[in-house]
Order: C-alpha cells, then structure tokens, then sequence
C-alpha cells in the first residue's frame, strides 16, 4: 500500500467519532479464545504419522482402510491389504472418502427449521435443545394418536444403525422401513424360497460365471467384483445378459442384449436343456430337493425355441450356455446379484435362478453358490419395554392396500391369482416396503402416519416418483433427520441432526457374513470437527429426554421401565462405545486387539465353510426343510409355487422405451455426486440411445433431450450408442437434484426418482425400477 | 546389492474402469482437481463391433517412465532425471518451466502444477517406494490391473509375468523404451 | 462459536451487560482501543446471532454506526433475530447442501479444502501469541469471527506492550498477517456469494463495511501505540 | 573523464526530421497494456492468465519469441554481411541494423521472460546444471552470446572516438554467425521432438534461418521508409534494393521449403504430420495458413517484390511490412499446428478433450497483452534512440573512410569492391 493511501485510510479511520467506542471495552466474556494453557490444551501436533485401521462407509460394501494421518488431519485412505472381504482393494468412492471430513459442506451442528417447510428458514440449537425437541414431539404424537406407530423410523444400513433401533425400539413404533424394497429384498425372497437364505457366489473358485443384469464391473461389490476379474485368468468363462453393454458386458466372453423383463425365460430354457439330457445332478436332486417332477413338467414348455422368441437370444446359444453350465457344474455359478428391484415379477427370476444352481448341484461347494457364514458376536442381553399403545406396521394391517393404490402389483396374469390384497406376501419385519409404506401413509391406511424420523435415508432421492415422497412428507406433523448432509429429505425436515462422518467416530462391530465372513468396526482416525455426534450419543440424549416426559411410559409395565433404565441405559447408552464394543467380541480372545489394529478380525484362518449345509440332518429353511423347487409356502399362500414364466402385464406403447437403472464404479448412493474427486470423474450424467433410434429422431450426443414418464419428465444430454439395445434408454442415477442439495449437480443432468414410476413387486414388496416406461423428444 | 529395475506390467483385460487408481493417485500425491492435473488416466478405448456384437477396452495409463526419455533429453536444467532404478523424477526446485518437456512427450503424462511450480508427473510414488510401499495406484486397484516389481528379480511377479505372457510397450516406435509394460 | 451450551439462553443479557466494560482511555491509547473494539464488533457481525450475540449486535449498532457507515456505506437495519439467524445459517452454514460464504480461511487459501496447510499456520500462531480456542467451541480456528476476535486481541496486545523493550513485535506481525493472510481473503472470496445468496441487507452491508476496514487496516495500524516499523516484514523470527 | 563524457554527449541529439514520436507514444501504449498483462501474470499466475493447456503447451509467447528473435538474427546476419563481408551498402546502415537487432532481441527476451514459469531459475541452472542434450540450452546459450556480441557491436559502432572497423568486423561476423547457430538451435528445439511428426527433422532448424534473413531486411525496409517518411535518400538506395533482393531471395527459399513440408506431409498421409498440416490446409488454422502464412507472408511480398523490381521503395517497404505480419502468422501456425493433434486420442477417460480429433488453442488476451509488452519494448526503444541517438553514420568521419569510398563508388554505379575477401557473398546480392 503507497504511504498515500495509507495516510488516506488512518486519516477515515480517526475520522471515525470515536468518543463512545474508545469509552467502551468489550471484555472477553464473550470470547472464544482463552489463554494458552487455561484449558485442556490441544497441541498442534507436528510431524506426526499415523495409519489408522477402520473400514469404510461410502457405500454399503465396508471395505478395510487403513487412514494415513499426518498431523492430525486424513491425508490418505489406504485399502486394508489383508482384509479378507475387500481383498486389500479400495475404489474409487473410497478413495475419495478422505475429501468427506474437510468439505465445507457438512452439516456442523444441530438446525432447526423457523420457516416453512423446505423454504430454507433454520436457526442453530444446541444438542441439549435438540434433544428435548425431538423427545417432546415424539410425545406429543404419541399422547393425540395414542398410538406410537404413527412415528414412522426409516433409515439405511449401517453399524450405527443399530442404534438408531434403540431409539426406534424405546419410543416403540413397528414402523420402521429400509433399504431393501429399494434394492434386493425380490433377491432374498427368491433365492431363500429355495435354499432357505440368499447365497454369495464362489467367483473365486468358479469356472462357469452366468451374470444377468449384475454389472459387478461397476456396481461393486466386494469380494465379487475383485474376484470375477482378478481370478478370470485361471479360464473362467463369464456370460453376461444385460440390455445394456455394460463395463461387464465388455468383460465377459458372450454378451447377450436380453429383451428386458425375459431373463427368467433364458433360464427356463436352460432348464429345459440341462433336464431333458439328464445333465443335471440326479444325486443331489435325489438328496436334497423336493419337487423335482412337478419342475420337471413345467419346464416341458420352456423350449430353447420358444425363450428365442421372448428373449431375443439365439436358441442356440441358449443351448450352449445350458450345457456348459452343466459341464462345469458344480464350479458353476449363476449369480445371485444384489440390487434386484428390476420386475414384479422378480422373485420368481431369482427362484428361477436359484433352481437353476440347485438342479445342477452348484451349491455349497467350492466354486458354486455359497451360504453365507457370518461370526457370532456377543450381543447385549436387552429386552425394550413392551408398549401397549402400539399398532401393528400400516403396511400390514392396511386394508385392500395394494389392490386400490397399486393396481399394476397385481395384475400380472400369472401370479394374480394368489396376489395379496391388502400387503405384501413375504414382507420383512423390520425393513418394510417402501412403495407400499408410501401408500399407506398417503392414505391413512389403516391409521395416520404423522411422524417421520430418517437416519442417513434420502428417500427424497431414491425412492421412484418423488412427487409422491413429498406429498407423503408434507402429512407429517413432525420430521427429523440425522445425516453427514443436508440430503434432499433433510431440507423439508423440521430438525436436522448433523451425525459424525465414518472417520471421526467410532461405530459398533458388525459380523459381515458371506463365504469369507469378517468382523468389522470403526475407530476415529481424526479428531471430531464439528458440533456432531453419532448415532449411539444421538440415542443416549433423546432417550434420556423421553425418560422425562412421564406421558411415554404410561403403557408400559412400571418393571418394564426399571429394567429399562438399567439394561439399557445405564448399562450400555451411559457407558463409552467402546465398553460396547469390548462386550461384542468378548467371546474372540484377542478380538478386540486385532479390531483397533487390523480394523477386522475373522475366525478359522479366514477359510471358507463349504459343505455345511450338506452334512446329514441339515434342515433348510424351508417348509419341508429340504431345498425347495415347488415351494410349499407359496403354495399355501395362494402363489404359485413354481417359478412359470410371467408374462409382462404392460408392455411400451409406440414410441416408448424401457427405462433402466444402473450404476457407475464412482458413484453407488445419492450422497456422493458432490464430493469433488469423484465430481471430476463424471459432472453430469447423459441419456443412452441407440445409435438407430437417435438417427430416426435426429439427435446426436451432446444434444439436449427430454425424457417423460407419465409420473414427470427430465432434460439430459443425449448419448448415442451402440452400447444399449434399441427398446431401452438409460441414465445413471444421482444427479439433476430435485432440490438443489449440492451445489456441483444441481441442475446439472436428469434425476431418476423424478421420472420413475412407482411399482410395486407385491410378493417381497420390492420396487420396480425398470418398469417404467419413457418417451425421448429432442429438446 | 543388485541394482533395482521398477516396473509396472499392465494386465489391461482386468480393468473395470472403475477409476480408483485415479483418484488414489489424486490423494497420495496430492495432485488438485481439475481436468488437466492428473497423473494418470483410464481411457476407454473406442467402442468396436456393431450391436450387438461390441467390443471394448479399457487401458489405465501414465508415465512410462521410459528408459530413453524425451523428456528427459529436452529438459535444459536437468530438473527431469532418472534415478537409477529407472524412475523418471522431476526435481520441482530446478524446473523453469519451459514446457518442452510437455511438448517433448509422446504420452501426454506431464502437465503444470500450480502447487509446485513446476511440471509433474507420475513418480511411481518414489516416496512409497522408500517405505517399501507399492504405488498407490497398484495397491488400491480391486483387480490388480497393475503388477509393480522388480524386474532384475527373477522372482518376482512382475519378472515372470513379462518371461511367461506376450506383452507390448505404448508407442514402441518411438523408441522411448518404456519401462512400462502391457499384457496382451 | 458462542454456543447456547456457553451461555444460557435466560442469562445472556445480563452477560452481555457484563461484557462491555467501561474503561477509561488514557489518550495514546484510544485509537488502539477503538481499533480493537471495531474488530470485535465486527466478529459479533459475523458470528451466529444468538441470543446473546444478537443483543450484543443491537445494543451496539449505534455505536458502531460511524465505522458501519464509513465502510458499508450504509447502517444496515438490524432484522428480527429468527430472521438474522436463518439467513446466518443460509450463508455461512448450511444451505440446500453448499454454503454461499464459507467462512473458514482455509478453505478459500487451499484447493477449497477444510483444514489446509494454512489452518496449521494459524494455530501455530495463535499458539506463539499465547492463545487457543476454547476448547469447549465447536469450530475451526480459522472461522470468519474467530479470526476477528483474535484480531481485537492482537492489537490490545501490542497496544499494551507499548514501552516495553521486545514491545509486540511477535503480536504486532501476527496482526499483520492474520488480517492480511486470512481475513482479508476470506472476506474478498465470500462477499459475492453473500451478494447473491442474500435475502436481507445485513451481511451484505457487514461483508462491504468489513472488506473496506481491512483493506484500509494497512494505514491504519501504524496507531497502534507500540506498533514497530519493521511489523511488515513477511515473517516473524 | 570529462572528455570522454563530451564525446558521448556528442552521440545524443534531437532528431527532429524523423518521426519516432509517434512510435514512441505507440511504443508506451502498448508498453503500459504489456505491464497490465505482466501484474496479471505475478497476481493470478500463468496458468489463470495464458490459455495454453497440458496438451498444448507452447502458445502464442513461444511464437511471438521466435518471432522476435528470428528477426533480430536476420538482423545480425544483414549486419554480418555489411561489417565482416564488407557489404558496403548493408555497412552504412550498421547503426541502426545492429540497434534494431539489439532492441528487438531485447523484446524476444521479454516474451520468454514472460513465458517461461522461472526464468531466473533458468539463469543461474544454465550456469549450475547445463544439460548439454537439451536444445533449449544452447538455444539459450547463443541468444545470450548474441544479445552480449550485439551488445558489444553497439558500444563499437556507437563509439563516441570513432568505430574500430575491425573490432566492428569481428563482431559483426561472430554476430552473424552465432545468429544462425541460434536461430537454427531455435529450429532445433523443435526439430528434436520426435514425438511431433509435424516438428521432427531439419526443416524448422533451416526454415527460421531463412525467414529470419527476410524479416530482417524487411524490417529494415520498413524502418527507413518510417525514418525518411517514404523518400529514402540516394546514399540508401543501393541497400535498399540488395535488401529487396535479399528479402526476394529468402521469401522464394522459404517457399520452396514450405512446398516439400507441406507435400511431404501430406503425401501417402503420414500420421501426425498429415493431421498437423491438414490443421493449416482445411483446418482450424486454415485462415491464419492462407491468408497470413501464404498471401501475406509468401505471396504478396514476392509478388510486390517483382513486380515493383526496384522501382519505388515506398513500396518495399510495404512488401517488407506485409511481410512482418505475414511472418508472425508463420510462426505462430508452426507452433500451434504442431500441437494440436494430441499424444492421445480425445477417448472417454482419457482427460483429452478433442474437437474433429483435434486440440483446440486460442491465445488468451493475457498473451495478447505479453505479446504488447514486446512490441512496446520495441517500438519505445527503438524509436526512443531514432530520436535521440545519432543513427546515421557520416562520411565525414575518418574511420569510415573505406565505406565512404566504396558508397560513393556504389553510388555512381561502379562496381562494388568489396572490402573483405568475401568476394561471392557480396557479389549475389547486387
């Protein structure tokens, strides 16, 4: 600055009346500095290193890491090389975990809303506040409903969720509703009508790797995604069906662009091959299955000739598969796959599959389809309150839910027949559905549902048609979320609760079973930054508060209380986290060393459990507790009890294309999009057309299209491809945000809830993502 | 001692395109964001076939730390050098910037950083290497596309991978030598 | 950040009270003391208005209404507080996911980046001059108003180590190059979002009133009493 | 001491006849535009203000630098040619050659002072860690050496007792001679980069030569005609049509060059040369390559040269000047169009974004503004000493006897004597 100009500003600054301010002082009783050493001092500390073991949260997979801490602050995160179930990998999505503590975009502290709804109007609380709002409105609803289940809890997986159910289970709602009607509860139920369980697949040992509609080169999945490549040189032969030429497809060795909607019918036909030239495994049919004639017989029907025609696939080729599927049997696998919220039909698919795997023997051993072994962990001997002003979950008790909201659940000619009408067939406990839930809500089906709390859900974003989510949020009378971000959902909250990252704080241990099971946990590699807590601490302050207010223990048995209070509260919620975490893994001598040090521990040197369920006496969990083709329980239940073809009930119009839903490699949630290292690698997401369609319509990549379902319609750029089949258009999901949560995808690209139809998979209560039908027109 | 000879041997048929190379490379070696810093690249490679009978590659890449490098041959202070175990480095403090050594390189695989004032480039984290500690863009791949060795060890993977599979150099005609190698 | 868990809400005002001390200024030394009560007032402007900080911004503004003017050009109307906290909150906090103005240095000296090589500097120095963030605030040190308060502290040290042999030397180059090296460029980077994103004039008028100060600080801390010559060489020893 | 001041006094006059101060206002326009761009460059750093990239590097600096330099080596070799070969009409003009050659060599140094990220950096490591295998080196090298000769040859002829014809002698032909080395290393910087095709080889390395002889006696047409306002003087006349010759002689050279650059390029297709010349032909660089490179640079400057054969050298001067900008066009195409097919395909995922296969560059005003710097120096310094500086060297005086004689001999149209043993270098250019 020029001696001019320096004169210039002190000549205003003394210009200033400066009588009343020199008179004043402003004593540091506001202050927020203090004298070095007037407090538990916080040294700066200088060249220190340090690798912290822990394990993942970017997406449901839990990795190992390993955090490189330099001077307190996450420079790097390191795959866990001698974690058993990532394989000593890390992802992309993982990598960039490391940029997710120092984005400025976090939540810092507790917000609670002075405006309207969504109008963006918050003011800063502290816990304390917080803590007594939430408890008192839980009060209030439970005091005008008489009934705590008009709180409805919904939140995602992962190792705090666990305590987000303490405070589910202490305030005493059953409406509590998950992730897996958004992703594979179709697979579970298909696969466990079955075997009794959902199974891993053995694509380390395997041979002969089927993948329909899996992309496992994109969505990952550890081990899976690691081994189906990483052990391909050993001569695996991997088929892919997927309308789409996915990353996998360019992986595998016969990429088949299947017709949407008829995979079942190419197994089927398989099926029909391997059975009527005896290639299936007639011993273990004779052992461990029940049915098999009456598959037999139905099969009779499903001629190669016949799937060509509903599959597009050549018969040939559908006879080649089958018989080398037999040939490699029992290292064949026919992939179970995660996300299965493809069809209303799909728990058929996946029984479909699974008999697939079972005729040919390709079960439980080494190279085949695997249960899951998981390691026992000690659990704390709880028992909450049992609350008598609490109805059954809405979307049981409902009445003529799904025939009156739902019509397309069913009307599948098949299965419609046996269809329920008032819920789901095989809906789970704890998880709910979320298009039914919906819908019930929206309905007051069977009572009023009037308050929402969310854990680290965005159902916002990733529930299909989020005109439908908003409505339902807006018949809420009180709605609090906790999440790292002001997710979507959490901008039309009325309290926000900012919860600690995954690398701040600690996290209970988790048993992650599967055919390599691994105990995993967290520990803080960095200092916490901001006012946040985790979900344990956030459970302990609410529930203290409740215990407060007299009016939430009024249904209970006064013992119930007291226990309570021991059991509970003072015993585990009181105490340390880690106290929590020791009592898990009492039962592993060293366990918990090995968990602070290695971040995991696993059982028996690691080695896979083949065989187990094929010692003598073993009872599937099934009715007749054999492996099951002719599934008895459907059969009491109206269903029909083998997996027959289905024929789609609505098929596109003229003009219109099947939507379908994917994944990238770098973005798996709605919560990551923004994180600037993996913003890089794509910034905005762009519709798939095929070159021959996009050449009748005139559009070129980079043009501007809209994209319209009948529940709303999204602009996006145009990608011409050979890569997807002519029926079909795509767009990977997680950007054109419907409310402008983070800055670098807002506006940019289209959503996918937006234009995603709300249909429903009545058996497992599953959505259906790639039932939605769109029209494309240049913008 | 024998003397070390690094490489990395590319098995390009495992690749997912999964980018996490690139963005564990971004954090080791804390190269910023931006569409132009980066110091390696996946590149999907053009799509063959006609539908439905395509075809597609994915091939990561970097530095080739080559053994005869242009860049190296260019550079007036002597800021780029090769170490003796074949590792191409940029001295930050001795660079002028003069970009030749951009201009000179046959693979794209430098570019400026603000941060050093210099240019830079893949370093095949040298400062992991010292710590017996494999690059990161080897370690953090969920397939192991990238082997890292030794190729002086008879032992070692990276050895017999090149001794027992066919493989190729990028752009071998122009005799950069490339320490670098590709499976076919 | 003056949380509520500091200062209970029903005791703010009579906290308050307690904090504006009446002081009698010797003459050399009012200069310094005003300097110092502008840095102040101007970290109660860009902390989040509590009760207490809002009472404390209100009780003030007239007092302050010269500086305010001087710099912002204007006095800005002080809003209902529910109003001034959701519009704190839209700009320095949270807002749809991304925050407009954010207030932390480091963020906007390195790569746009929480907790850069720049923090640990700061620390450093608050460290050398003797002082820390309380530890019981939830914040970064390098928050707007953080770095205002400690600030006003620098320069009632170096007024007050007038005369003395060593005089504020280490205080006076810390003065320096917290408001040339942190606020300075924090308010420089935040005041166009706060131009955009705004729905009241308070902070716009605030951000306009602080840049002006501070780009205005270079000619203004030689009256510092005590304020050494050589204070702007680059680094202390 | 006071004499000697004296004598240097005497060296400083007003020249009121010739009409600098424009120029010189010119010179400070640009000169103030130049600085704005260089407190750009130091606030926001190179790679904020100049539009060069990771896959095109060198930009518009790089060009406006050889630009610069390549005409003050042709200077020098003009210069050369008048002092060491005793071209005695190219020794009467040697004041304001060698000033030229020195101002505008200073202007290139601006340009790459400004282009490179550490260009102190470079002067202390070209003393502390040559690297001998690295053209920029001895590039750098004998643009120092020659900055220093020039130097040198301005305190000579400028000396205020009278010019050391010898001295003068020497240093002209070191002049020259360091100029080709020079300006061929230039060339060599980025003839060595086999990675570009386009650049690959001798051409670059023997083609600025030649231009450089062009631009400088183009320049120096262009500059008497501004001295003497379009009527050159009698005694300038000689040397002005061996420079048209000269000029006419390096413009056909240059085309017969760039004819077997361009087939060979494109001939059968090769590769990146074929893509790097296709940017000049039908190209983004297809303006620039036609209109600036070969009408401006090629064709109308020949074409003027012949048809006007000597007749008015108002209208060398203008050939000369349509040349000057038709030259920058030639070096500003080789640059970029040596760049612009990338090292890697424009691929998804390979961070290259290509248009047509193709890098795109566009000079940002940054470099626009840098670009000004340099012609600011020029048009300042130069015209600054076309004022106040005595530029023309008198008959009068003793030490010039022989150049007077062999004028004056010229003049009536005798044959030349050339006063050096350089009898064919004189000879081809009457």
């Amino acid at each position: 600055m020029a001696i001019h100009d320096k004169k210039i500003s002190r000549r205003k600054f003394l210009g200033l009346s400066t009588g009343a301010l020199a008179g004043m002082m402003f004593s540091p009783g506001l202050s927020t500095l203090v004298r070095a050493g007037s407090g538990p001092v916080d040294p700066v500390p200088a060249g220190s290193r340090q690798f912290i073991a822990s394990n993942c949260a970017m997406c449901v997979n839990k990795c190992g890491i390993i955090g490189e801490v330099v001077d307190g602050k996450l420079r790097k995160i390191n795959p866990n090389k001698k974690h058993l179930k990532s394989r000593g990998m890390l992802c992309a999505k993982g990598n960039a975990g490391a940029a997710l503590p120092y984005s400025s975009d976090r939540l810092k502290t507790p917000l609670l809303r002075t405006g309207e709804r969504g109008e963006g109007k918050w003011k800063e609380i502290s816990w304390d506040e917080a803590f007594k709002y939430v408890a008192r409105n839980l009060a209030d609803l439970k005091k005008e409903y008489k009934n705590r289940s008009t709180v409805a809890f919904a939140s995602t997986e992962g190792f705090q969720e666990e305590f987000y159910y303490y405070l589910v289970n202490s305030f005493g709602s059953l409406n509590t509703v998950r992730h897996p009607t958004l992703c594979l509860s179709s697979n579970i139920q298909g696969w466990s009508s079955v075997f009794g369980v959902y199974p891993d697949a053995d694509l380390k040992n395997a041979e002969f790797v089927i993948m329909l509609g899996s992309d496992r080169a994109q969505a990952l999945i550890t081990p899976d995604s690691v081994d189906f490549q990483r052990y391909k040189p050993k001569g695996q032969k991997l088929i892919v069906l997927d309308p789409r030429f996915t990353e996998t497809g360019a992986k595998a060795d016969r990429w088949y662009p299947v017709k949407p909607r008829t995979d079942q019918a190419f197994v089927l036909a398989m099926m029909h091959v391997i059975i009527n030239e005896n290639r299936y495994d007639k011993t273990f049919v004779e052992t461990y299955t029940h049915g098999f004639e009456q598959l037999r017989e139905m099969v009779q029907e499903y001629t190669p000739q016949w799937a060509e025609g509903k599959c597009e696939i050549p018969a040939a080729e559908i006879v080649k598969t089958a018989r080398e599927f037999a040939d490699h049997a029992p290292r064949s696998v026919i992939y179970p796959g995660r996300r299965s919220s493809f069809y209303t039909h799909e728990v058929y698919v996946r029984q479909t599959y699974a008999i697939l795997a079972a005729i040919c023997g390709c079960w439980d051993t080494k190279g085949g389809v695997v249960p899951k072994s998981s390691i026992d962990l000690d659990a704390h001997n709880i028992v909450f309150p049992f609350f008598m002003e609490t109805r059954e979950r809405m979307d049981k008790e409902a009445t003529n839910l799904l025939k009156d909201v739902v019509p397309s659940a069913v009307q599948c000619p098949m299965i419609g027949t046996g269809l329920p009408t008032d819920s789901c067939a095989f809906l789970s406990e704890k998880d709910g559905s979320w298009i039914s839930f919906r819908e019930a809500v929206l309905n007051d089906n069977p009572y009023p549902v009037r308050g929402f709390v969310c854990f680290k859900q965005n159902p916002v974003q990733a529930v299909p048609n989020t005109a439908k989510t908003l409505e339902m949020l807006k018949k809420m009378e009180f709605i609090c979320v906790i999440d790292q971000q002001m997710s979507d959902t959490a901008w039309y909250a009325d309290i926000v609760l900012p919860h600690t990252t995954y690398l701040e704080g600690w996290d209970p241990a988790h048993s992650l079973s599967g055919i390599w099971p691994v105990v995993a946990f967290r520990q803080p590699m960095i200092e916490k930054m901001f006012n946040t807590k985790t979900m344990f601490e956030i459970a302990g302050g609410v529930i203290h508060e409740m215990l407060k207010i007299d009016s939430l223990w009024d249904d209970i048995d006064p013992a119930d209380l007291t226990t309570f209070k021991k059991d509970i509260v003072e015993d585990v919620l009181d105490k340390p986290i880690q106290d929590f975490i020791r009592h898990q893994v009492k039962s592993h001598p060293g366990g918990w060393e090995q968990l602070l040090k290695e971040g995991f521990f696993t059982t028996e040197g690691g080695r896979p459990r083949y065989g187990y369920t094929r010692k003598p006496g073993f009872r599937f969990k099934t009715k007749t507790g054999r492996i099951e083709f002719f599934n008895e329980r459907y059969k009491s239940a109206g269903l029909f009890p083998l997996p027959k073809y289905c024929e789609p009930e609505v098929l596109p119009e003229k003009g219109e294309y099947r939507f379908l839903v994917g994944r990238t490699a770098w973005n798996t949630h709605t919560s990551t999009q923004n994180n600037p290292y993996l913003w890089e690698i794509q910034k905005e997401n762009a519709l798939w057309i095929h070159t021959d369609e996009a050449g009748k319509m005139g559009i070129r990549s980079g043009d501007e299209v809209i994209v319209k379902s009948h529940i709303g319609a999204q602009r996006i750029k145009a990608y011409v491809t050979e890569k997807i089949r002519p029926d079909c258009l795509f767009y990977v999901n997680g950007w054109g945000r419907h409310s402008p949560w983070m800055s670098r995808v807002y506006k940019t690209g289209a959503s996918e809830a937006e234009i995603l139809d709300d249909v429903l998979d009545s058996i497992s209560g599953s959505a259906c993502m790639h039932e939605t039908f769109v029209t494309v027109t240049k913008a | 001692m024998r003397q070390k000879r690094y490489t990395i041997v590319f098995d390009t048929q495992k690749c997912l395109n999964c980018k996490a190379c690139t963005v564990a490379c971004k954090f080791e070696n804390e190269v910023p964001v931006g569409d132009d810093t980066y110091r390696i690249w996946v590149t999907e490679q053009p799509l063959q076939g006609r539908f439905p009978h395509l075809h597609q590659a994915f091939q990561p890449s970097q530095c080739q730390h080559c053994e005869n490098a242009p860049c190296e041959h260019v550079c007036p202070t002597k800021a780029t050098y090769r170490t003796p175990e074949g590792v191409v480095l940029v001295d930050y403090k001795k660079c002028i910037l003069c970009k030749a050594c951009m201009a000179a390189c046959p693979y794209d695989a430098r570019f400026v950083s603000e941060h050093h004032g210099a240019v830079e480039k893949c370093t095949l984290c040298a400062h992991r290497l010292e710590e017996g500690r494999e690059p990161a863009c080897v370690e953090t791949c969920p397939t192991r596309v990238r082997e890292f060795g030794d190729l002086n060890d008879p032992d070692s993977e990276v050895y017999r991978l090149l001794i027992s599979r066919s493989h190729y150099r990028l752009k071998s005609e122009k005799n950069t030598r490339p320490r670098l190698y590709y499976l076919i | 950040m003056i949380h509520h868990n500091r200062l209970p809400v029903n005791n703010c005002m009579g906290d308050w009270g307690q904090n504006i001390v009446e002081r009698p200024a010797a003459p050399d030394q009012s200069h310094a003391v005003v300097l110092e009560n502008c840095f102040f007032f101007s970290a109660l402007l860009f902390r989040y208005p509590d009760d207490a900080v809002y009472h404390g911004i209100r009780e003030n503004l007239q007092t302050f209404s010269d500086f305010l003017s001087a710099y912002g050009g204007q006095v800005p109307q002080v809003p209902p507080s529910e109003d001034l906290q959701a519009e704190y909150v839209g700009l320095f906090v949270n807002n749809k996911g991304f925050v407009p103005a954010v207030p932390y240095a480091a963020y906007h000296i390195d790569d746009g980046r929480l907790m850069g090589d720049s923090y640990d500097r700061l620390r450093q120095t608050m460290a050398e001059t003797g002082f820390q963030l309380d530890p019981s605030v939830k914040e970064l040190e390098d928050h707007l108003t953080i770095l205002l308060e400690y600030a006003a502290t620098l320069v009632r040290s170096v007024a007050g180590s007038e005369g003395a042999d060593t005089g504020g030397h280490f205080e006076a180059r810390a003065l320096v190059e917290v408001t040339g090296n942190y606020i300075q460029p924090v308010i420089e980077a935040i005041l166009p979002g706060i131009d955009q994103y705004a729905t009241l004039d308070f902070y716009r008028i605030a951000a306009r009133a602080l840049r002006e100060f501070i780009r205005d600080t270079a000619g203004i801390y030689e009256i510092i009493p005590g304020f050494p010559e050589n204070a702007w060489s680059k680094k202390a020893e | 001491m006071a004499i000697r001041i004296e004598k240097i006094r005497s060296l400083i006059r007003i020249n009121r006849d010739v009409p600098a101060l424009p120029f010189i206002i010119a010179g400070c326009l640009l000169l103030a535009l130049g600085l704005v761009g260089v407190v750009r460059v130091f606030v926001q750093g190179h790679e904020a203000v100049y539009g060069v990239t990771r896959q095109v590097p060198w930009g518009l600096l790089i060009a406006t630098y050889a630009y610069f330099v390549i005409i003050s080596t042709g200077l020098a070799f003009i210069g050369g040619l008048g002092h060491a070969f005793g071209v005695a009409s190219f020794a009467k003009m040697s004041r304001r050659i060698v000033m030229l050659a020195f101002v505008v060599l200073l202007a290139g140094f601006t340009q790459i002072g400004m282009e490179l990220g550490h260009p102190f950096r470079l002067m202390y490591l070209l003393l502390l860690s040559p690297h001998f295998s690295a053209p920029i080196v001895w590039m750098g090298l004998f643009y120092t050496v020659e900055l220093v000769i020039l130097g040198l040859e301005l305190i000579v002829i400028f000396y205020p007792s009278g010019v050391n014809h010898r001295l003068a002698a020497i240093l002209g032909f070191l002049g020259l001679l360091v100029g080709v080395i020079a300006t061929s290393n230039l060339g060599f910087v980025f003839g060595s980069l086999s990675a570009r095709p386009f650049y690959h080889g001798i051409y670059f390395p023997v083609f600025l030569v030649i231009s450089g002889i062009a631009g400088g006696a183009a320049l120096l047409m262009v500059v008497y005609n501004i001295v003497y306002k379009l009527k050159i003087p009698e005694t300038y006349k000689g040397a002005m049509k061996s420079l048209e010759r000269l000029m006419g002689l390096s413009v056909g050279v240059m085309i017969l060059l760039l004819v077997w650059k361009v087939l060979s390029s494109l001939y059968s297709q090769p590769g990146d040369a074929y893509a790097a010349v296709m940017t000049l032909i039908a190209g983004p660089l297809a303006p620039e390559f036609w209109i600036g490179e070969v009408l401006m640079a090629l064709i109308l400057p020949l074409g003027m040269l012949v048809a006007n054969r000597g007749r008015s050298m108002a209208v060398s001067g203008i050939a000369g000047l349509v040349f000057l900008v038709g030259m920058f066009f030639t070096r500003f195409n080789f640059i970029v169009a040596g760049q612009l097919p990338p090292m890697r395909a424009g691929n998804e995922g390979a961070g290259v974004e290509t248009v047509n296969g193709l890098m795109q560059y566009a000079p940002s005003t940054g470099e626009w503004m840098i670009f000004a710097l340099g012609l600011g120096v020029f048009f300042f310094l130069y015209f600054m000493a076309e004022r106040f500086l005595e530029m023309e060297i008198h008959s009068k005086s003793k030490h010039l006897i022989l150049t007077t004689e062999s004028t004056e001999r010229h003049g009536k149209g005798r044959q030349m004597i050339p006063s050096s043993s350089c009898s064919s270098c004189s000879s081809w250019l009457k």
